[in-house]
Order: C-alpha cells, then structure tokens, then sequence
C-alpha cells in the first residue's frame, strides 16, 4: 500500500470527491486516525460486539458438508449469528462509535439488499442519532421486510428514483446528502468503498472476523488453513476475514464474484473475473468498475441484492493486482444449489451473499486433500432473503401463502 | 487563453454570465436551438455537460444526464457536437463539464487534446480534487485548456490559496452546500462568502448559487465577475422550450 | 421436588402415559440420567453449543430503555442471537445428543410458532436423522416461513387437522406417532411440559441460560438482580433464565404469561394468572389447563403463537405455590407497544413471545430504584414475526408490497 | 363384580365381544339404536366413551370424539345416557372408557361412585398407568368397580405381571403398536404375542387388534377370552348406521 495520506492501494483507491466535502472527510481521517492509535477505541468496539453483537462469532466445523464432498474439511464463520444477521454490523458500530467522537448527531447509509440499513439504524436506536437511508426504488420493492424494519428502527427511508435505481443510485444519493449535511452528519459508508478513509476504515472494523477466525481455526485444528472463501459484494466482508491471513502467505484467499447468470451473459456483477470490469474513477474511489469503453456503468444482476453492485473495494483490485486474491465467480443457479446444500446438510441457512463463497468451496473442497482446511466466510443468514429463496426454488405453497395473505388484506380494505 | 478571454470581456461586462446545459438533453438538435438562443441573449460562457451515469448533481441536472444516457447519448458524440457548435459561436466561450470517470475511460490525456482541437477552452470536474488531478492537470497544460476547480463554503482560506495554483482562468466559486439547484439567498451571509472568497482568490470569481430571477441576478451582481446558471435553465427549457431560456437569459439583463 | 423418580414437583408432573409408550419413556429416562450424571456429556453439549449456536449469548445492557423508564437498570439475556434465533436450539440440541446415544435415527416434534419445529429440523440436518414435524393447520396458516424452512431443512411437515389445530393438537399427534415409532424415534418435546423426563430435561437443557446469566450480570454489575423477567409458553425459556438464582432468594423471578384480550375477555392463553386455569391431567403431565367444568380444555388465544398454549410446566405450577415465582400476565396491545419501544430504544426486536417479558418489566422498572437490576429475557427475535408484527403495526406499505407479490404470482401461473 | 360376570359369560361362549361407541356421536339418539343393535347382535360386552378434547386415539375415534364435543356432549349428559341404557339392557356388561383429566375434573372418587351407582362395571382410562393411578385405584376398589389397564406388546414379561395386580376383570390387551384403529395382520407373531400375554397374565384376554372383517375375527378367535371391536364399527356407523352395526356384528358369529 503505497501512498497512505490517500488511501491509495497501488493504482487503486483515493479520494475523488467535490470539494465541498473536502473538510469533512478529512476531519473523518483524523478521527479515524485518532481512533485507530488509541488502543481504548478498539476495547471499547469489541466490548461493544461482544455484549451486544454476541461476539466473537464461533467457527462451525461443517462435518456433514466435508464428508459429502470428500475433501477438504470444511469450517464456516459465522457472521450470521451477529445482531441482525450479517457481519454489517461491525462496521456500522465501528462507524458509531467514531460518530460520536466526532459529536455528530446524525447518520446517513446506502443500502441495497437492506441490511447495512437495518443495521445502521439500528446502530442508530442504539446511539439515539437521528438516522435517513437512501436505498433505490427497486431495491425498495424486492427488499420490503428489511425496509419495514428500518421505519420501525426509527430511520426515514428515502426511495431513490434516479439511474438504475439500485445500491450504485443509492450510495450517489448518500453523497448528494452528505455535501449539504455533513456538519451535523456522518456518512455510514456500508462496505470497503468510496473515498479514502472509508475502504481502510470499514476492512479495519471488520478486521475483528478474520483476527478471530485465524484464532478459532488454529485453536481447533492446530494448523492454518489452506483456502479462504468468502464472497464479494464491496469487499467488507472478504477483506475482514482475509485480513487476518495477509501475513500467512500459505493460505490461499480466495474472493467469489457474483456470476448471475453466468459470465457471458452480460447479466452479473462480475467486477474481477469478467471483461466487463474495467479501471474507472466514480463513487469516490479509482477501482475497477463494470462499464462501457465510454466510461458509463452498466447494470448489474445477481441473485443477491447485496453483490448487484458495479464497483468494488479498491483494496480488492490491488490484491488483485499483486495475486495475493484469488477470485472467481459462482453463478445464481450454483447459488441456490449451494444454499439447498447448505441447508441440508448442516442445519444452517447462508445468505444469498455468503451462498457464493459456499458455491466455490464446494466446487473446490472435493479436489483438496482430506487433511486440508478450508474457512467460508459465512457473512450473514439466509432467512432475510425468503421472498427471494422461496422463488428462487420455486416454492408453490409459498405463493399460496402470499395470495391468501394478499386476499386477506384486499378484504380487509 | 481562457483566463486572457475572461479578463478581456470583464473588461467590457461584469458580471459576465455563464450558462450551463446538459449535452443530448433532450437532444443534440434541441441543444443547438438552446445554443443559438444563449448566445444571441448575450451569454459569454457556455457550460457543456457531458452526461455520466454516476452524476453527483442535484435532481434536475442529474434527471437530464439520465434522460440524455437512455436517449443514446455517447460521449464521442458529445464531442461532434461540441466541434460543431463551437464552430458555429465563434465568439462564445465553450467549457466542458463532466465527471473525470469519462475522461479517464478515454485517457485523460487524449481527452484534453481532443476537447482543444475543437476549440473547447477549460472543463469542469467536480469528482477531481487536485490531490487526485495530477494528471488531469497536467494534460490540461500539455493540451493548451484550463482545468477550473470548484471553491466551497466549506474550503478554508488557506485551501483556497491553494487551490488557486491549479485553476486556470476562473474560479468556480459555489454559493451555498449542497450540489446543484438548490437556491441560495442572496443575503449577507453570502456576501460576506463572496468577500472570503475575494480575499483568497486572484481569479476572475464565477459563482453558482441557484439563481432563479432577474431579482437574484440582480442583487449579486454587483459582488461577481461571472454568475452561473444551471438548473433554472433546465427547468425553463423543460417549462418553455429554447425559446424560453433566450427570454429567461435576456431579462437578467434588461 | 419430591418424587424425582416419576417426576413430581410438588403435586405437579408425573408420568400420564399410554402402557405403549412405558418402556421407552424408561429407556429415556435412564439415558437421560446417565448423560446427566456424565460430566462429558454436559462439556460436548456445551461445545456443541459454543461451535454451533454461539453461546455463550450475551447479556446487552439496555441503557436508552433504563433510562427512559428512569428506575431499575436493564438487562437483557439474547437468547435471540443463537442459531435459529431463539432458546428452542438448546433444548434440541441437546435432545439431539441423546438421540444419538439412544442409536436411534428419526426424531418427530410438535411446533407451534414453528420455531421449535425449525430448530428441531435444524438439528436433524446435522445429526443426520430422519425428521417429521407436528404442526397444527391454523399454525401451518399463520407461520409458513417456518414450515418452507423446516421443509428446505429436510424434514417432513405433517399438518395436524385435529381439535382446534393448534399446538396442543400437534402435541397429542406427536404422541401418536410416537406410539408406533418409538423404537427407532424420538419425540423432542419442544418446552418443559409433558412427562417425565421432559419437563425436567428441558429445564436441564435450558439451564445453560440460567447459568450464563447470572455469571455475566455478576461480572458486569458486581451484584445480582432485584428481578428476572421472562414469558411463559410451556415454560422452558423462563426455567432456563430461573434456574440460574433459584437459591439467590433475593433475586425476585417473574414469569409473564399472555394475557391475549385481556383476562376477562376469555380469550387469552393464561394459566397460572386467570381463573380458567385449573389443575388437570393431559398430554402425559399433571399441571394447570386452560379447562372448563367437566376437564375439556379451551381454545387459547395469543398475539404470540409460542404462548399460545393450554398448558403450563409442572414445574412451574409448582413453583406458583411454593411462591418462588410471580405469576403476570401481558395483553397483545401491551406486548405491540413493548416491541415498539424496544426495537427504537435499543435496536433490538424481540419476538413476540419475548416482548411479553419486556412488557411487564417496562410496567415495573419505573417504580423500582435506580441500583437495581432487572434482567429480561430476550428468548427470540421477532423478525421472524413480520407477518404478525406488520399486521399488528397496521403497515400499509408491508400490505401493499404482499399484494403486489401475489399479484405478480398469479400472472405468473 | 366384572371379572365373575366375564367368567361365568366365558363358560359358555369364547370369544365374548366387546364392542365400543362414542358417547354424543353423532348423538345420544343415534348412540341408543347401537347399542340396541350391538345387544341384538349378542354383544356381550359395550365399552362407552366418553368424549375428551385431548384423546390419543387413532383418527377415526379422535374425530368422533371431536364431533361429539363439537355437539355441545357434555359429560353429565354422558352419565345420565349411560344410567338409561344400563337399566334398559340389564344383561350387558357396561364399561366407560375416557382420558384420566375427565375423572380427576370431578373428583375421582366422586367419578367411581356415579359410575357404580349407575351400574357400571368397570373403567378402562389410557393414559393413568397404575404407577400414577393410586387415587384411582383406590376409589374403584371402594366404589366397587373393575379399573382396566393396558396391556401392550412393548410391556415386558415382568411388567405384565405386574399389571396384574392392578387389573380387575379383563386384561385389555393392545395387538400391536400404535393408537387405534390400526389394523394388525392376524398372524404368527400376533398369535406369539397373545402366548407371550397368557402366560403372564392370569385375567380374561380381551384383544383389540383392529379387526375389520369376519374373517379377522375368526383367525383370532381360538386364541382369545374377549375380542374388542371399536374403530371398525364407527366407520360402519357412518357408512350404514346402527343398523349396520349390528350387521356386522351378527356376522361375526355366522
Ligand atoms: C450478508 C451479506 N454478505 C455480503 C454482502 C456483500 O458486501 P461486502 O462485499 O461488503 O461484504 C452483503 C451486502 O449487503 C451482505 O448483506
Ligand atoms: C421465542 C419464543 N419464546 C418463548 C416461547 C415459549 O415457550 P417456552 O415457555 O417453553 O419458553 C416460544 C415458543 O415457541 C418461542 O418461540
């Protein structure tokens, strides 16, 4: 990481912002900065998750899931056992906690799948700031529990209606806040993007997964592990656990991209391992973006709400770049099959997002060797996404409970 | 040579005014009428905006970068029409302004040449703080165009010092927070911005501010070298068409 | 306790069981107690516990409520952050370690909410045993996310049409399989109620709570509480919290049960608080029912369908006229207004069955003073209860979006 | 008073039958033409339930159980049905059969004595083992009426000579695993099952085994004291009414 004033990681990172939000986030580096050299804040945020998050989140061996496959064994962390389901959160009472040392008293997020909303209005309940989330009108549509509990959390959700109406229109619209607001408000930034500090800032909150997990798997197993799966959305997640592993140049880290509907389709959000993604500045941050050759992003799909995004963490591309990442791609449909697998198998229900890590260990774990270990980030639960699960396996009782609940409701008006 | 066009025409008007559109919104023949018509009201400067599909501006401007990409809008095309126009206005004053993604997808450098042999004089990035501008700034010099910054409530005095080293010709000074379109009183706590600026700033001072009449226009006048106005244009072109940005424009001055 | 050898809590519990079901009931009761007085046991299940679910769960100081209530300070036991999101897991679990030292390979339950029911299938998937569930037909209705999930977890969900459809109906179906199947099944009984051994077992299983809690609000506070508060279904989650300060005489132990309508409305699901409750002998215990004259049991109502029961622990019941525990009950619109309150003050959502815990805590903090303490326990989380909660809440918008769903599926068929 | 009046009946005839009936289903008036019919038919024995809201019988049963609660049968109403029908068939033997919770709601003792007075014989409760039925026991014997355990192929040798001492009149024996209604295959190992019974317990054998057809009954017949016949004769009920019922039940001893 060459040039640390800017957050720049190689080529990758910095900080391209309009001017008016110049001071602001600069006086969000020394907080920051302050924070991260005061050994106090980082007591003070693991209590926190401990008593309130229910860290440290244990490591599941997934003996069933290993012994089907037949290779490597399989050991799963488990972001999904965190307050609302997803290892968002550690990065949102990170980002709380340095709210309050900064005496703002409001907070402002993108959300796209809705959990980094719900989990920063719930960090804001629990802070008492007064909390907006700006989450685009599709998303809104596929994503209603999760807004539903946000308005009851307290925070007003404005429907973005502009471009694809998705996360990217989202986190503009976040932006657009913040250059009237940021006086009185921080920005809760959801993953390892944007402007510097942000993407340093968020791998540094969810650092805690991978510090822990490198500590639960040598405990349990004496050993390292030979591969790390963990999903690509941002990049929160994947560079959390990996970041315990940097220095273990052994372990083989590995970063799994949304396929959607497979890498040839135009219909992904494969930022690393397709054609499509290509280096670009926008959302504040020089990365590596799905774009045209003009410069213009493109749409995105994936099963996921939480991987449908064009850019990626710029940390990310410049481990990219230095091959200590590897990444690849699982596609919706080796998703669900993951999930089913999951779910049988071991009792546990991964989000969509976390599926593709699964998807990719599963592909691989059968090629390993059985004395092998292998850690999947399982970075939330897959029960915030039935409406999608339940489609997504076709479920016809399901739809039946839907249509009566939805007669129900057109009676009852 | 924009900063010694500026001067020149300060020299006759103050302030000058600097109108601003969004290219093939809500298209190419559209623009041109709007063209003609801010040029024979006696615009001085017209602001390009070649659209992008991450603007960070306010809900009008961006509704057009949007309506303008799903229109097919691309950027060589910006640029034909651009050559065209410019051509066209010989003695108008052309900028462009866009998001630095667009320019670094072509590489930055073949963007400043391309925007100077058609006869573009300086562009506007707001996403390119000089920090990160090198080389933008750079290509811009190689190229013979001003790279013109933006100046904020927000920046300290000391920063505006700064950013003076790396702007050429104007300083984009804004009036209020907040991005584009959003009205700024013209009261004395804007004045007295103005005045911060002033003290700061050795450049020919242009300022947006969300001007929406004659009344607004009227009232900074006196402090400005160059207003901007951006989103009231749009609303009017959406409201009555090129005819009625002309109207619009020639009453500020009437 | 008294007779411990047929499982009698003063005049409570027993062994009301068909001659069929005799031997297997004793072949139970003898690994129950091999396993209970093994100290190996209890270590495996507490790792399982600790690998699997996350436990230990943490205590959550509820500072914002505390203060806004402005008397005793509150704590909370987040049963809702184990796997399956709720303390139904521990029960099962450890039923699912016994199964396996009992060699058998299928296991039945009874649900209610379905909570039970999906952590029971939960554990089936990890253990690898076949899996039917009971689940009465209303109960199928109103819950369907837990029955798609119980289903994509593997196991089979039959729905029970008998008697009012409910839980209790689910119960006696249950029994009935297990009157064939007993050889090759076992019948995890989802709360403290039942026949010996399960009322004793579940507690046992439950006290992990118990244990936890007292240690952790120790450590924190340096002293034990004024009062624990939780809800009251068949009473496992109360008994697991309880269990922990039944010698500390100090520490004042509420149980909450649902007061539905009100207590006079008849429609209610209050045992040991309302006059409807009587003693009486069903589903293998002697215990207080909702009955009337002649020993028929009464349809109960809930807001909450956990609480939704006739019956109560004999344990419990035994502990009501020993006076070790008080006895209250919350209404539905109280239990609405505790969720309100606590999802806004602490971003926390307890489940509906929880909430009624919070409800009466939120009725007595006032009026207590400020160094005292009160635990609450948080034995579920409530988005698993969207449905209900939208619907209480009167969310037009959640409406509209399942209007929109149903829609949308029937133009699709 | 049972156990003599089974065994002067066995003197004479073996099998003897019991036949079983849901009281209020799908009435009192309906339940009166059965067991008018079941006395025509030779029915020897009638085994009258009474209706409970928890029953662990097999569906047919349970079902009828819920309809006769569904009727508003109350068990007052029960007991009055069951004195006018003791007194109208002097020479049959009555039993009530109902869930422990039905007894303990009155009082127990209380339970045993109107059951006494009204001229029952004896009371066949499921689910009150005689490990939890001390109370039970104790106010048959001073009421002067016969409890009838179960007796159930996963009973172990010792455990059914236990039962013995408990059990007055009959031994009512389960042909197999389950609730009712549940047919078992008159075969070997039922006939090993009914061995195995005999030879610990030394009371009269009545065996419910889910007999469906004469020729069930006759397969089972040589091996047996009583054969009890319930589920069948609720779904013949409904098929063809009481008149049904003692068709069948006529040809069992054709
Ligand atoms: C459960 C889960 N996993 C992963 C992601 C992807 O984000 P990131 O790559 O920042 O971890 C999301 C985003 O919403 C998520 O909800
Ligand atoms: C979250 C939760 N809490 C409480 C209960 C009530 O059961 P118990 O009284 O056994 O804890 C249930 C039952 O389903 C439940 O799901």
């Amino acid at each position: 990481m060459e040039d640390t004033e800017r957050g720049y990681y190689g080529q990758f990172g910095g900080m391209y912002i309009t001017e008016i939000l110049n001071v602001c986030i600069h006086d969000l580096i020394r907080h920051y900065k302050r924070a991260r050299s005061d050994a106090s804040f980082w007591n003070e945020y693991q209590s926190l998750m401990m008593s309130y998050s229910g860290r440290p989140t244990p490591l599941t061996y997934a003996q069933n899931l290993s012994e089907y496959l037949g290779g490597a064994q399989i050991y799963i962390k488990r972001e999904d056992l965190n307050h609302t389901g997803a290892h968002k959160i550690n990065n949102v009472m990170g980002q709380g906690l340095l709210t309050k040392r900064m005496g703002k008293k409001r907070v402002i997020a993108e959300t796209g799948a809705g959990q980094h909303g719900v989990a920063t209005a719930t960090m804001a309940a629990k802070f008492g700031f007064e909390c907006e989330i700006y989450m685009g009108e599709i998303d809104v549509k596929r994503q209603r529990p999760n807004v539903f509990w946000m308005e009851k959390l307290g925070a007003k959700v404005n429907v973005v209606k502009d471009g694809t109406k998705c996360l990217k229109d989202a986190i503009n619209a976040a932006f657009r806040d913040w250059s009237f607001s940021m006086d009185t408000t921080h920005y809760v930034l959801g993953t390892a993007c944007g402007p510097h500090p942000f993407p340093e800032m968020v791998a540094w909150f969810q650092s805690i997964v991978g510090m822990e997990a490198r500590q639960q798997v040598v405990a349990e197993t004496g050993k390292m592990p030979s591969r790390i799966f963990a999903c690509v959305g941002g990049g929160s997640n994947s560079l959390g656990i990996f970041s315990g592993f940097f220095d273990a140049t052994s372990v083989e880290l590995v970063g799994v991209e949304a396929g959607g509907l497979g890498l040839e389709s135009g219909k992904h959000a494969a930022r690393l391992v397709s054609s499509e993604g290509k280096i670009g500045v926008a959302q504040g941050m020089k990365t590596v973006f799905v774009q045209d050759n003009e410069g213009q992003m493109h749409e995105t799909h994936s099963i996921s709400a939480g991987l449908d995004y064009i850019g990626v963490s710029p940390i990310l591309a410049h481990l990219r770049e230095t091959k200590r990442v590897r990444f690849e791609a699982a596609t919706d449909a080796e998703v669900v099959e993951a999930v089913r697998l999951t779910i049988r198998k071991e009792g546990i229900i991964p989000a969509l997002e976390s599926a593709h890590a699964f998807a990719q260990a599963i592909k691989e774990a059968p090629k390993m060797k059985k004395d092998e270990i292998i850690v999947v980030n399982q970075s939330g639960r897959g029960d915030k996404d039935i409406f999608i699960i339940a489609d997504a396996l076709k479920d016809p009782e399901w739809e039946k409970f839907i249509i009566e609940k939805a007669e129900a409701y057109n009676a009852g008006k | 040579m924009l900063e010694n066009n500026i001067k020149a025409l300060l020299e006759h008007k103050k302030p000058l005014i600097m109108a601003h559109l969004v290219l093939g919104f809500p298209s190419f023949e559209e623009n041109r009428k709007v063209v003609d018509e801010m040029v024979n009201a006696g615009v001085e400067v017209i602001e390009l905006q070649i659209p992008f599909s991450e603007s960070w501006d306010g809900p009008v401007i961006l509704k057009a970068n949007e309506e303008a990409l799903k229109n097919g809008t691309t950027v060589s095309a910006c640029f034909d029409f651009a050559q065209k126009i410019v051509k066209a206005y010989p003695d108008t004053i052309f900028l462009f302004m866009t998001y630095y993604n667009v320019l670094f997808a072509q590489g930055v450098e073949a963007f400043a040449k391309k925007a100077k042999a058609i006869g573009i004089q300086g562009t506007i990035v707001p996403d390119i703080p000089p920090e990160e501008g090198k080389e933008y700034i750079a290509a811009c010099e190689s190229a013979g165009i001003s790279p013109i910054f933006l100046f904020t409530p927000t920046t300290p005095d000391e920063r505006l010092k700064e950013l003076c080293a790396y702007s050429k010709g104007i300083a984009y000074c804004v009036g209020r927070k907040g991005t584009t379109g959003i009205k700024t009183n013209a009261d004395d706590s804007l004045i007295e911005l103005i005045e911060r600026y002033r003290r700061s700033i050795d450049l020919p001072i242009a300022l947006g501010f969300g001007i929406q009449s004659k009344q607004d226009f009227d009232a900074i006048a006196p402090y400005i070298d160059i207003a901007v106005i951006g989103t009231k244009l749009l609303i009017v072109q959406q409201e009555s068409g090129a005819n009625g940005v002309g109207l619009f424009l020639k009453s500020l001055r009437q």
